[in-house]
């Protein structure tokens, strides 16, 4: 039986719904031989700012059951250098790029969306509004609705291109900011960024992490992700959402699916395996085709509760 | 560059080598290529306990009759290691490999010395015997904390041997060889006019730091094999950086492990 | 070299800083065998309310990347029958006693506590105002500041004994809520309990748990109880806290030490392992005796910031 | 009641018994006591994944000269049956058993009823030699979708024999035995006059529904072994509980997993 893969989030079709997220995948190009980002519905980018930045001192990362936690600090290279270096290369082989957009000021983040406005062959941004692991910026946005709706309000002002927020699991209300950024414009939520979270040295008496905390990913945190999702569908069931966190299987895909995403970002799973998104979606198409379903798309919110 | 293949691999042996280290050799199919310097990340089980793969340098890549024997020098320090050093032959573990950068062998060399402390050996005694069969001449200067820990001592004296070059043994506590750190036992040659073109080096952090100043003193070219926490690999996840000379931040899995001593940020140095 | 064990919350004293959590422990006398309740810090009862409580329909666990969700929905026998048949028992043994309370309406939570006025023996009331697991009451008293402080004020009104409310990880403010405690009269806080959380079931494509939903328990959440201990120790330095969430080992218990607990429950761990509070609490000793820490009580909020 | 413990238990043997079920014996130090109908939490391996133990029937217990042997049947359905049809022999697992209630084997009875449908054998096995060397007469009714998921097929019709009872072997298509599910053979017996002064059974929800409306109709006593989801096996997380005819919910892993079917709560039956 062969299976339709397309999903749609609201205006933009995508031919599968398996995305490689946010600070996993690099600028889409490191993994070409495991992963060619066109096969994907669409590949995230490392969060962007105007200004490269160095990110943050190490150790950045660290293990833990079932998850790692890191606090990369947003090193990237910043707008310019991706739209110069990485992006030609991604439109010449028909990749689906997101620009995940990152600043410290409301103003940064407008920045990163002119600038990418110059350049063809960009699908999508998703503001970066929960990076847990900066001082200034980024995370207030995320935490509190109404600056969180002025800021997606400035980013839709400056494109007619589609528009993500990315969802703190960490923000007091997740549904009032997830309501705040559709009253902001924003045409899409991607939920979740990873869970505040440290981990400690027995031995040193001092965090791992030289930021001290940092976001746990993984499948650790899949159970709370599901619940976010779904608690987001239930209250906005018209807006669509990507899901994340801890996705490792098609199974977690069709979860993620029946909660109420349209379609799903894969992150921590390629640092275990470079090659995840496509066996994730290869095992997603098993799974459909084994349960007789003909288009994933019924899947989407297809959750009965009892 | 070579080609990375996330390959399945077999594993063939596993042989104590000291009462923490041992050796672990594992079958792929097909010809592996690989430099020395140059590592790969390894499952350590199926499932998520222990999460991510493990990093660990390469220790030697022997062409078979269609299959490659992929060798591993092993310390047992924690959930993965202990997992590995009990994996039951035949089992499969998934071996992401080769990746970065190695260690500088151009055939030019008048001589080289190549230099390890304890569990650096790996990639070292890969260079050494990579070295060997090209005819290129070093010194290998191996230590440890004691007699017990110094790993693979024969092949060591081999490899060296074939060249004409010297194997110094140290050991902390002078159980075997000099009674001295390794970088002392190197400082002693230096000092009494030995020359090399360069120094190879994978060790503790404390050992690479006295190699540094050593390099410094006597303008010695330097390329040091260097650890950090890593999660990828692969450098999307950035977790690995080292902080450069000029300020920034590179993934050591891409950029490194092995790096010029003189591209390392100072502070890098504790 | 010999390890003093003992360390103090507030005006309680104990002989060691491993207690069994709620709920995961039964009433204390179940694993008398591998587990003798007097050998530990303390014991805190499951949940108790005025009547007993038949609890939620089944499938009411499932297990997660490590760890689980459960959904009991505070099955108790009621705190008569605690009271009558497991109270005398525990009293008997020695064992130090802390009656976690729960009720649907404020004036419940002080019918357990004037219940248990009556008796001898218990050295503590846990008010758990952060089930996520039953629709009325509790959750929202955990989750308001102003409700906490309420409750906690009636709770104190009605006893000079210990009293502990344990904080939930879903409140929107997390030091909010612990401050708000703390003002209505907490002598200590406990933290963390568990994680709003969801397991789907693809193939019937209905949450796995009756009732959809649970709280996410295990190692899975470790790294964010840490985050939290901490975070609310740097905010209100002299109180009491114990912490949990996904202890396993002794080393766990020195990290939420060092995060500024002055002792640990262990709750899922005993699952695993009906002698976990035991095993932990002798890895914990060994720990000391080969770290030359010659009292654990040293180790309380000794972390170093970097 | 028979004390609990947790025994340190070593792979001893595994055997496979069709495509889907295998044989796992456990060796124990010491002398270990259990009842058919018990059951104990095995953890299937060493970490996190899968986190909790997996609940198995004990399918037999035997004595041996300082240790004990404890067997299992279990079928492959995941993550832990998984890592336990591939567990290395001599390798090292926790087991804590015996828990729960078992079956009546009152010595006074006429004749039994056993009855098992599928994976659901392994108590009502373990029920069969124990009568068997008791010489208590019974039948024991074995059910599986297919000849190849017929178990211990020999060893069942042994014990039968033993007491002059029949093994009465059926499968759903067809392919060895009685074409038809196990409770319609016993369905057909009984209306033939066949007289049992009780059940135990053990297998799939369906197949205890069907026994129970049975056991109502005849007037016969019959007992359940059931399966619930369990997290620690003794009653203290309220996980497994089972609702009973007086609305109260049970822990089945503490007040079963053996129950009189009369004891439950009708809508227990979907
Ligand atoms: C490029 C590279 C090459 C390496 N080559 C070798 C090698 O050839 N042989 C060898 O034995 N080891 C090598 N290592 C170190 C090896 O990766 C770690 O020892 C291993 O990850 C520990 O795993 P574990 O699960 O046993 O320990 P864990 O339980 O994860 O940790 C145990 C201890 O080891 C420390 N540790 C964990 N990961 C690392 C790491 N990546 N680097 C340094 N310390 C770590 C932890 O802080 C902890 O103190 C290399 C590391 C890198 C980055
Ligand atoms: C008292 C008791 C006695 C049992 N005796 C036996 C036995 O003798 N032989 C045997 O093969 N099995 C027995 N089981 C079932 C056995 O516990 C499960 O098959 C096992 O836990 C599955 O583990 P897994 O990791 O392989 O599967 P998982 O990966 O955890 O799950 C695979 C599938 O099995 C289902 N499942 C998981 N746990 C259970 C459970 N506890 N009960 C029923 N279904 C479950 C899941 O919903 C899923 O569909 C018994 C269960 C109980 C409660
Ligand atoms: C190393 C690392 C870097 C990340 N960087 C970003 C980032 O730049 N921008 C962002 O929005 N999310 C970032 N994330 C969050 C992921 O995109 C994702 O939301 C989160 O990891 C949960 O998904 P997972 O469990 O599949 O990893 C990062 C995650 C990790 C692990
Ligand atoms: C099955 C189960 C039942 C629980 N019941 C209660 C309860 O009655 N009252 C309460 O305050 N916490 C209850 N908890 C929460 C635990 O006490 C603890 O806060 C939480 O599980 C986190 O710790 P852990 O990871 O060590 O299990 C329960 C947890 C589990 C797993
Ligand atoms: S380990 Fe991920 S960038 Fe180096
Ligand atoms: S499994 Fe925990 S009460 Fe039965």
């Amino acid at each position: 039986m062969s299976v339709r893969l397309g999903v749609e989030l609201g205006k933009l079709a995508v031919a599968n719904p398996i995305m490689a997220a946010s600070g996993t995948f690099g600028y889409g190009l490191d993994l070409l031989e495991f992963c060619p980002p066109e096969r994907l519905g669409a590949v995230v980018t490392k969060g962007l700012s105007p200004k490269p930045r160095r990110g943050s001192p190490t150790p950045r990362i660290v293990e833990t059951a079932a998850g790692m936690i890191n606090a990369i600090g947003l090193q990237n290279i910043g707008v310019e250098a991706f739209c110069i270096e990485a992006l030609p290369v991604l439109r010449q082989r028909g990749a689906v790029v997101a620009v995940n957009v990152f600043g410290e000021r409301m103003e940064e983040y407008v920045e990163v969306i002119e600038r990418c406005e110059r350049e063809e062959g960009i699908a999508a941004y998703e503001l970066n509004v929960s990076c847990p692991n900066v001082t200034a910026g980024g995370i207030e946005f995320g935490h509190d609705p109404a600056q969180l709706e002025r800021l997606t309000r400035m980013g839709r002002a400056a494109t007619r291109r589609v528009l993500w927020v990315k969802l703190s699991p960490n923000a007091p209300d997740l549904v009032g900011t997830a309501r705040a950024a559709v009253d902001g414009g924003a045409d899409g939520l991607t939920l979740i960024n990873t869970l505040r979270a440290m981990a400690i040295d027995a031995e040193k008496r001092r965090p791992v992490l030289a930021r001290g905390c940092g976001g746990l990913s993984g499948p650790a945190i899949k159970p709370i992700a599901l619940r976010m999702v779904w608690e987001v569908h239930r209250a906005l069931p018209s807006v669509p959402l990507v899901g994340i966190g801890g996705v490792e299987t098609g199974r977690d895909v069709v979860e993620f699916l029946l909660a109420g995403a349209s379609a799903v970002q894969v992150g921590t799973a390629i640092f275990r395996d470079p090659a995840a998104p496509l066996h994730i979606l290869g095992e997603l198409e098993r799974f459909c085709a084994e349960h007789g379903i003909a288009e994933v798309r019924e899947l989407v919110g297809a959750l009965e509760w009892h | 560059m070579i080609a990375r293949r996330d390959l399945a691999v077999c594993v063939a042996a596993r042989t104590d080598l000291s009462p923490t280290c041992f050796r672990l050799t594992l079958t792929a199919e097909g010809p592996v290529e690989a430099v020395p310097g140059q590592f790969g990340m390894l499952s350590c089980v199926e499932g998520f306990d222990p999460f991510l793969r493990r990093a660990f340098s390469l220790a030697g890549v022997s062409q078979r009759r269609g299959s490659t024997e992929v060798e591993f020098l092993i310390k047992e320090v924690g959930k993965g290691t202990t997992l590995l050093r009990h994996a039951t032959p035949g089992s499969e573990l998934r071996l992401l490999a080769p990746l970065g950068n190695g260690f500088s062998l151009d055939p030019g060399a008048h001589r080289l010395a190549l230099v390890a402390g304890g569990i650096g050996l790996p990639p070292v005694l890969f260079a050494a015997e990579v070295l060997a069969g090209r005819e290129t001449r070093f010194d290998l200067y191996l230590g440890a904390a004691n007699v017990a820990e110094l790993l693979e001592v024969e092949r060591c004296g081999k490899a060296a041997a074939a060249v004409g070059g010297e194997a110094v043994l140290t050991t902390d506590d002078g159980s075997r060889g000099e009674h001295a750190f390794v970088t002392t036992a190197l400082a002693r040659r230096l000092s009494q006019g030995r020359v090399y073109d360069r120094v190879l080096a994978c060790g503790p952090t404390p050992m690479l730091a006295a190699l540094t100043e050593l390099a410094r003193e006597h303008a010695l070219e330097t390329e040091l094999s260097l650890e950090e926490p890593m999660a990828c690999g692969v450098g999307v996840c950035l977790g690995c950086v080292v902080e450069l000379a000029d300020g920034r931040y590179v993934p050591t899995c891409k950029e490194g492990p092995v790096f010029p001593a003189a591209r390392l940020a100072a502070r890098w140095w504790p």
